[in-house]
């Protein structure tokens, strides 16, 4: 049990993903194949958020208002090359004295990554459903067995 | 490589093939086309006779086009053995050609352009065969002859011929590719090269491991039609006559066999040949076995050609047999043995196909009295079965003689009277049907009513060749020259 | 914002979305098998926010539990079929099953290797992620790190993402377009999958969508605009721009969107927005920086170097919302009309 | 403020339990989708407006945080009401009888 | 400008895509150069690249100028691609495949899809890109979304084909998407122990401190197999027949050789960079399965392909054992097996190439490319039968060509690892390849068709079209040219692109 509870996203996850990679196997109606390859996604990205989340942490948004501080900074003026690392890092510096504490923000990466994975899989479900409706127009059916009858006869 | 490069072989190898995209390009014209094929190969003749005192003299013509693989490139050497392999293949090739040109213009045959073509490439592997210095460069010209010599096999393209090309291909391509690729590349893994040392390559492989290999070189080059690999030959005599004195006599047979010659000596080495008996009593038991049964399946034929397929099987028997002796004379014996069959068998060939082209006769049972119609023929075709026999004055009973030597020298009588007794076959398989042909009453009159020699176009290569087989008796010493050469290293591993 | 005590709450979340899963998978009734579908990503973009990740439960709001399920329906409309497997194959099944099992339980085996959940030290947390956190004020000044981490940090990966869409989308077209005129599919009728309703008609519907999407599109501009700030971005914010449309077009009829937005100009537009995000990056080439650098762009763009990612990240955040509004509405009429751009759902 | 919050959130969420009950309890399609429509829309309204007071006290912001709820509760005000429309036409034209007395629940 | 170069292979085909879909409204005839350009582009750029990397070592692009991070242990914080000694060659090999094929299929594309072909260069550019990306990429996430766009775009060309296509396509697409779900599953697996997504930082943290760790182990072998999946590796190969063989020519021409090979980079890759060699040497068991798979993978393409008469098929089932060359070669994890296998990757991807190129003559000529209805290839199209041919030769293994020796090195790695059921499987197959060789032979060019029996003049010669016929015969010479170049490719790049520990 402290061997559960603690890490009990991780069975979850595994769970809806078996769940998923069960029915794009073993379905036998196209759209359930792809239902089942979304809710397969969905694990994954349930996976890589509960790995990136942290215990009493916000969202990964830095609370300060930069704005004010910043508009009264000098604009570049025109056509000034970008000035080098140390003395933009000093600026910065200026600007900025504390860095928000890290372990007060949940972690953006595996967000990010996410956010693409969300998207690829609503593609790929896009692709999906069309194939699947082409089949359909030829073969008048979802029903993989009866397609390959249709295909073999 | 120390001797200084010299780029001679490559060019030897290349004119053929520099004159097969000739003849490609002037199929339309026939005349120029085969004037192409004899200017190339009389250059070839007088580049090989060119290079050919320097070789007696000991010195090698090394070259490397470039690397295959780490440490080993495509390069060639050329020593005695090769340039007389090569040497006889090319003078050969000649009155083939003019054979041929009589054979397909006669009866005017399709797609000549193609089968001078696959000759003239198949010419320059076997040339390439002889001259190669690892077996890289070996396999690849062997798999090339393969490839090039099928369209000719095939030439009639009738189910007979395609039935025959599938065997061909089939034999020479599963047990190169099953048995000398994986031998070859285990060789390369236990040793790191594959070149050709008289001296052989391995250094601590098991003796189990080199027996193995023995095995899968022998029958990897099935070219060299050792039984049970030999059926091919038989099959493959569908093709016109010109291609099978080719195949049979000059070219394919002779490639496989000289390829195994190299890789016993060259890979193995004489003297751990000299050294593991067990070696030598495989490769002995193998090819005796061959020789014996082979003529008297030979015995049994009626079909001409069937016959002296299954006699070349014999034949080529006599050199393994006379490599695996490992003896000094032995060795010699198998080299000069090269020449000596070719020139007789390629007779025989050439006469069978006139036979045939004379009066349509195939099978020996035909043959009655039809040397009164064509006597050149026939005498031609005595001449040449001397030789395979080994009677004198014909240059079989040299390199018989040789063999005969080495058998005793390393006191192997069981060998010695191998080879007695194959040629008694020999003589019990050929003097027969040219007796019948001269002395028995015709089988059918109205058949060989009209029967007469052929065009002069086959029957003066006929008569080259059959000359041939005598002047080599009597020039058997220069023969004996290139052997000299190529035994030294037996001389300096004793 | 409060903070998130993570798992004591999560748990049950977590069983019930587990139910919804199988149940949407068990469903006999495709069109009831959809919307659980969508009720499941919903439950989804509720454990995420829990979780503190706000940007993926918004996109998984508007795209999982949105977006796909109206495609689903869609393509459930227009062939109106039921699972019902005429074989039961049972054997197969109990196959996948076992090899379904054997996975998960090869996936569990790593279990005590993993950290504990919401560990603040755990190697994910603590060593790339740690720079976003520290650094993105000062290198784009935007407060909201998946913003800058998604369009400058990793903006490479959007760039793909969004030529993702638009590759469905013109993936889509080419599987399905069929003109009319010389299309060798015969057309199925649509009648005969029955449209349990035919909601163009409905004045009530009508008018409430009219009053609903100029309030939908200002507030998907807010969204992409505001993204530097709050949850959201060009995807976020294109998805509810397309679904907006896609409203329209349910609330309507396709005829009266096509109108507006004709094959053409959809298609042309999706393919702009991808042409939009990878010429900023080419225009950080041609001004010497690295591509998609858009310090180099500081010189044409107001304010220091860290505004001129900051612009960079909004320029490229248009290009998202532009190629992923009209990919949705794209993909949604050829869907819902079969392939042929003229009437559908 | 908060009290009214408090309050407020509690009287949605005992239409909210209304609703569940009457979209189980009642008899046929239309009455269900009646409970669901009115009550789902009343207490979500009820609720979100608990939520403007509950943030109203939340720094200089929150006037804008208010002023996003109210739009929610306006598309809720719109959308649900909407929503319920069509299904109940979709189910009439599907041919869902209504409940009577005497012909007991379908 | 070259310093752009690695990001210019991926980014040509990409905008030359982009630009292809919006010209394509108003001015059609122009769409199929722009695809061609880009191509072109990034064919140069990857050569010019292959050159520079013996020169100036591994090259490194930095997206967004984020780059390593001093103050945070050297972890790169964006995307970086990376050109070093293994993947240059692939890249080389790629584009060019790529812009051969596009040349070639210009007049297929015209007769198969008539009417519908709108979006099949932008398609077929992305796909390329998409592949490109799969190689050059320095970060395994990002090889994730290029996965994705190979993939789609893919689907979307291979749905192009008759009606049978549509149905392979989808069954390609949910087997696509799960290998693809099985590696980002993977890639999780392994971010949580290493935290970081770059493939140079996971190259140091793994070996240093992953090596016992369990998650590490699944995330590696979820990696494989999902990669597996995507090659049609042989538990998972069911998909490809059917998809390559009904799909349009042009889509079989670029999908065949590409698809499968880059996914055995991406292996490779995971293999060799992220997990050492020797990471797969402390993990006999599954090495041991991998090289049995492979080895099954090698006997059941080869008999299938036996049975099969459809020259298209065939060629499939040839590609699913060609497969099991190269995963066995890779995980004999010796050097001349990695050598065999990298060198079998560029050769094979020429090889299919060729032979689908050639398959796609015929059947723009005949019709069809049924084995028994080719009597009489040869006098018809003299060219493309001696193409195919070589091709044949090729996968066979008959020297010069380059199938001799990536065949040579397999065995070789496999006498050094003992392993010699694969060697017997290696053989076989090549046998099996050379009975084909043979029927064809026997077919196309012993049955003389009936006007032909007296000369073969009078057949009449109808090749494809020059723009066809040029890039098959190119490839079909370049077999031979690479064989005979293996010398140059094994010493000056493959040996350097082995790790340091194997290059014996």
């Amino acid at each position: 049990m402290e061997e559960i509870v603690p890490k009990f996203n991780y069975i979850v996850v595994v769970i809806l993903m078996m769940t998923g990679l069960w029915s794009m196997l073993a379905q036998s109606n196209l759209i359930k194949k792809c239902i089942g390859m979304a809710i397969f996604q969905t694990g994954i990205i349930l996976f890589f958020i509960s790995i990136g989340a942290k215990n009493n942490a916000s969202i990964p948004i830095v609370a300060k208002e930069p704005l004010g501080q910043v508009l009264g900074q000098a604009h570049a003026p025109e056509g000034s090359q970008p000035p080098a690392k140390p003395e933009l890092a000093a600026a910065k510096a200026k600007v900025y004295p504390d860095p928000p504490d890290v372990n007060k923000l949940t972690n953006p990466l595996t967000q990010i990554l996410m956010l693409t994975a969300i998207v690829v899989g609503v593609a790929t479900l896009g692709v999906g459903l069309a194939l699947a409706q082409k089949v359909y127009q030829q073969h008048n059916s979802f029903d993989e067995d009866e397609i390959l009858e249709n295909q073999t006869k | 490589m120390e001797e200084p490069s010299s780029t001679i072989p490559l060019w030897i190898v290349l004119i053929s093939s520099m004159a097969a995209v000739g003849i490609t390009l002037c199929g339309r014209i026939p005349n120029l086309r085969e004037s192409i094929i004899f200017l190339a190969a009389g250059l070839k003749l007088t580049l090989l006779l060119s290079i050919t005192p320097e070789v007696l003299g000991g010195e090698t013509f090394a070259f490397t086009a470039f690397e295959l693989l780490p440490g080993v490139g495509l390069s060639f050497n050329i020593d005695a053995a090769g340039l007389l392999f090569a040497l006889v293949s090319v003078s050969l090739w000649i009155p083939v050609t003019i054979y041929s040109i009589g054979l397909l213009r006669t009866n005017d045959d399709r797609a000549q352009t193609r089968f001078y073509a696959c000759f003239a490439i198949a010419i320059s592997s076997a040339v390439g065969v002889a001259f190669s210095a690892n077996l890289l460069t070996l396999f690849i010209f062997y798999e090339i002859l393969s490839l090039s010599t099928y369209p000719l096999v095939t030439h009639n393209q009738d189910d007979e011929a395609v039935k025959g090309g599938r065997k061909y291909l089939i034999y020479l391509l599963t047990t190169s590719v099953g048995l000398a690729l994986p031998a070859m590349i285990i060789v390369y893994q236990q040793t790191g090269t594959l070149d050709f040392t008289g001296s052989g390559v391995f250094q601590e492989t098991s003796a189990t491991m080199l027996t193995v290999l023995l095995v899968m070189f022998l029958y990897g080059f099935a070219k060299a039609g050792l039984m049970p690999f030999h059926a091919w030959l038989p099959g493959a005599m569908v093709a016109p006559a010109p291609v099978s004195a080719l195949l049979h006599a000059v070219a394919v047979v002779k490639v496989g066999v000289f390829s195994i010659l190299r890789v016993l000596t060259g890979i193995f080495g004489v003297d751990r040949l000299a050294n593991a008996p067990s070696l030598t009593t495989i490769i002995c038991i193998l090819a005796g076995i061959t020789l014996i049964v082979a003529s008297l399946i030979a015995l049994t034929q009626d079909n001409l050609k069937a016959r002296l397929a299954y006699s070349t099987v014999g034949q080529l028997s006599y050199i393994i047999l006379g490599v695996g002796l490992a003896s000094e004379s032995g060795a010699a014996g198998a080299l000069l043995h090269i020449p000596m069959h070719a020139v007789g068998k390629i007779t025989l060939f050439l006469c069978a196909g006139a036979i045939y082209e004379a009066c349509g006769a195939k099978y020996i049972s035909q043959m009655h009295g039809i040397g009164r119609k064509i006597p050149l023929t026939m005498t031609a075709f005595f001449v040449g079965s001397l030789c395979v026999i080994g009677l004198p004055p014909t240059g079989g009973f040299v390199s018989k003689w040789h063999l005969l030597n080495g058998a005793l020298d390393s006191s192997q009588q069981w060998a010695f009277a191998i080879f007695l007794v194959s040629s008694l076959l020999n003589a019990a398989y050929f003097l027969p049907i040219v007796y019948k042909a001269f002395f028995a009453p015709p089988s059918d009159e109205a058949k060989f009513a009209k029967a007469a020699e052929p065009s002069m176009l086959m029957v003066v290569p006929i008569l080259i060749t059959a000359t041939g087989c005598l002047l080599i008796f009597f020039f058997s010493n220069t023969l004996y020259r290139f052997a000299e050469q190529f035994v030294t290293v037996y001389a300096q591993s004793n | 914002m409060a903070e998130l005590p993570i798992w004591q709450y999560d748990t049950l979340f977590l069983i019930t979305v587990v139910l919804f899963g199988v149940t949407a998978l068990t469903m006999q009734n495709l069109m009831s098998a959809a919307i659980v579908f969508g009720a499941y990503s919903f439950l989804m973009c509720l454990i995420w926010t829990a979780m503190g990740a706000v940007d993926v439960a918004f996109t998984e709001a508007a795209v999982g539990a949105g977006v796909s399920t109206v495609f689903i329906v869609a393509t459930i409309y227009n062939t109106g079929a039921s699972a019902k497997p005429r074989k039961p194959r049972v054997g197969f099944k109990l196959f996948a099953g076992a090899v379904a099992v054997a996975t998960g339980a090869f996936l569990l085996s790593a279990l005590p290797d993993f950290p504990a959940w919401g560990d603040p030290q755990s190697p994910v947390n603590s060593t790339v992620a740690p720079y976003y956190i520290e650094n993105t004020i000062r290198d784009a000044h935007v407060p909201n790190i998946v913003t800058t981490v998604l369009a400058d940090y990793r903006g490479f990966d959007t760039l793909l993402e969004t030529a993702v869409v638009f590759i469905a989308c013109i993936a889509i077209y080419s599987i399905l377009r069929v003109d009319s005129a010389k299309s060798t599919v015969d057309e199925p009728d649509i009648i005969a999958a029955p449209p349990a309703y035919d909601p163009t008609d409905s004045l009530i519907i009508r008018q409430a969508s009219r009053i609903m999407v100029p309030f939908m599109q200002i507030f998907a501009l807010y969204v992409i605009a505001h993204g530097h700030y709050s949850p959201g971005g060009g995807f976020q914010g294109g998805v509810i721009l397309g679904a907006s449309v896609i409203l329209l077009c349910i609330s309507f009829d396709l005829k009266f969107v096509l109108r507006q937005w004709t094959e053409k100009k959809i298609m042309l537009l999706t393919a702009l927005g991808v042409l939009i995000y990878a010429a900023v990056g080419v225009a950080c080439m041609f001004m010497g920086g690295d591509y998609l650098n858009y310090n180099a762009l500081d010189p044409v763009l107001p304010g220091d170097m860290a505004y001129a990612r900051y612009y960079g990240i909004l320029l490229v955040e248009i290009g998202v919302g532009v190629t992923v509004m009209f990919s949705m509405i794209g993909i949604y009429i050829i869907l819902a009309s079969n392939g042929r751009f003229k009437r559908g759902l | 403020m908060e009290y009214i919050a408090y309050i407020l959130i509690v009287v949605g969420l005992v239409f909210f339990l209304g609703t569940s009950i009457g979209l189980l309890r009642f008899p046929d399609f239309y009455t269900r989708m009646h409970a669901a429509g009115k009550g789902d829309t009343l207490s979500t309204v009820l609720i979100l407006a608990g939520c403007i007071f509950a943030v109203a006290s939340q720094g200089e912001m929150s006037w804008l945080i208010g002023l996003k709820i109210l739009l929610i509760i306006n598309f809720v005000f719109i959308g649900s009401p909407t929503a319920t429309h069509a299904m109940m036409d979709a189910g009439e034209r599907a041919g869902a009888k209504p409940w009577k007395k005497k012909g007991g629940d379908k | 400008m070259t310093e752009h170069l690695p990001i210019l292979i991926v980014l040509a085909p990409l905008l030359g895509a982009v630009f292809a879909a919006l010209t394509s409204w108003f001015w059609p005839r122009v769409s199929f150069p722009i695809v061609l350009a880009g191509l072109a582009i990034s064919c140069i750029s990857s050569l010019l690249l292959v050159f520079e990397v013996p020169a100036s070592g591994v090259i490194h692009y930095q997206l967004g100028g984020w780059g390593k991070q001093k103050e945070y242990a050297d972890m790169v914080v964006g995307i970086q691609i990376s050109v070093d000694y293994l993947n240059g060659l692939i890249l080389a090999a790629v584009t060019t495949i790529a812009l051969l094929t596009a040349i070639y299929s210009r007049p297929t594309v015209e007769r198969e899809l008539e009417g519908q072909q709108r979006y099949f260069y932008a398609l077929f550019s992305l796909l390329v890109a998409g592949l490109l990306g799969i190689t050059i990429t320095g970060d395994i996430f990002n090889l994730y979304v290029f996965m994705e766009i190979a993939a789609l775009s893919s689907y979307a060309l291979l749905a192009y084909g008759k009606k049978r296509a549509t149905m392979a396509s989808f069954n390609y697409l949910i087997m696509g998407t799960m290998g693809a779900c099985l590696y980002l599953l993977g890639v999780g697996f392994v971010f949580v122990k290493a935290g970081t997504l770059n493939i140079e930082n996971l190259s140091q943290i793994i070996p240093d401190s992953l090596f016992s760790s369990q998650a590490a182990f699944v995330g590696f072998v979820l990696i494989i197999v999902g990669a597996w999946s995507k090659m049609a590796f042989f538990p998972m190969h069911g998909w490809l027949t059917n998809a390559y063989t009904y799909a349009p020519t042009a889509s079989g021409a670029l999908l065949a050789p590409l698809a499968t090979k880059v996914s055995v980079y991406a292996m490779l890759r995971i293999m060799i960079t992220v997990y050492s060699i020797d990471y797969i040497i402390q993990s006999p068991n599954i090495q041991t399965i991998a090289i049995l798979l492979s080895t099954i993978a090698i006997l059941v393409g080869s008999f299938y392909s036996l049975t099969q008469t459809n020259l298209r098929k065939i060629a499939c089932f040839f590609i699913v054992s060609e497969i099991g060359y190269m995963v066995g070669g890779a995980w004999l994890a010796n050097a001349p097996g990695l050598k065999g296998a990298i060198y079998h990757v560029v050769a094979d991807a020429a090889m299919t190439s060729a032979i689908f190129m050639v398959i796609g003559c015929i059947i723009y000529r005949l019709g069809q490319a049924d084995l028994k209805k080719l009597d009489g290839l040869y006098y018809r199209m003299p060219v493309t039968f001696i193409a195919l041919v070589i091709t044949m030769a090729a996968l066979i293994g008959v020297p010069p060509t380059c199938g001799f020796f990536s065949k040579f090195y397999l065995i070789q790695g496999a006498a050094q690892a003992g392993t010699w059921h694969f060697v017997i499987a290696l053989l076989i197959s090549s046998l099996i390849k050379a009975i084909i060789l043979f029927r064809i032979i026997e077919i196309a060019y012993n049955k003389v068709p009936n006007p032909a029996k007296d000369g073969n003049e009078t057949i009449p010669r109808e090749e494809a079209p020059l723009t066809m016929l040029i890039p098959t015969a190119l490839v079909a010479l370049g077999l031979i040219a690479l064989g005979l170049a293996t010398d140059t490719l094994v010493t000056d790049f493959i040996a350097k692109a082995l790790p340091a520990g194997l290059t014996s």
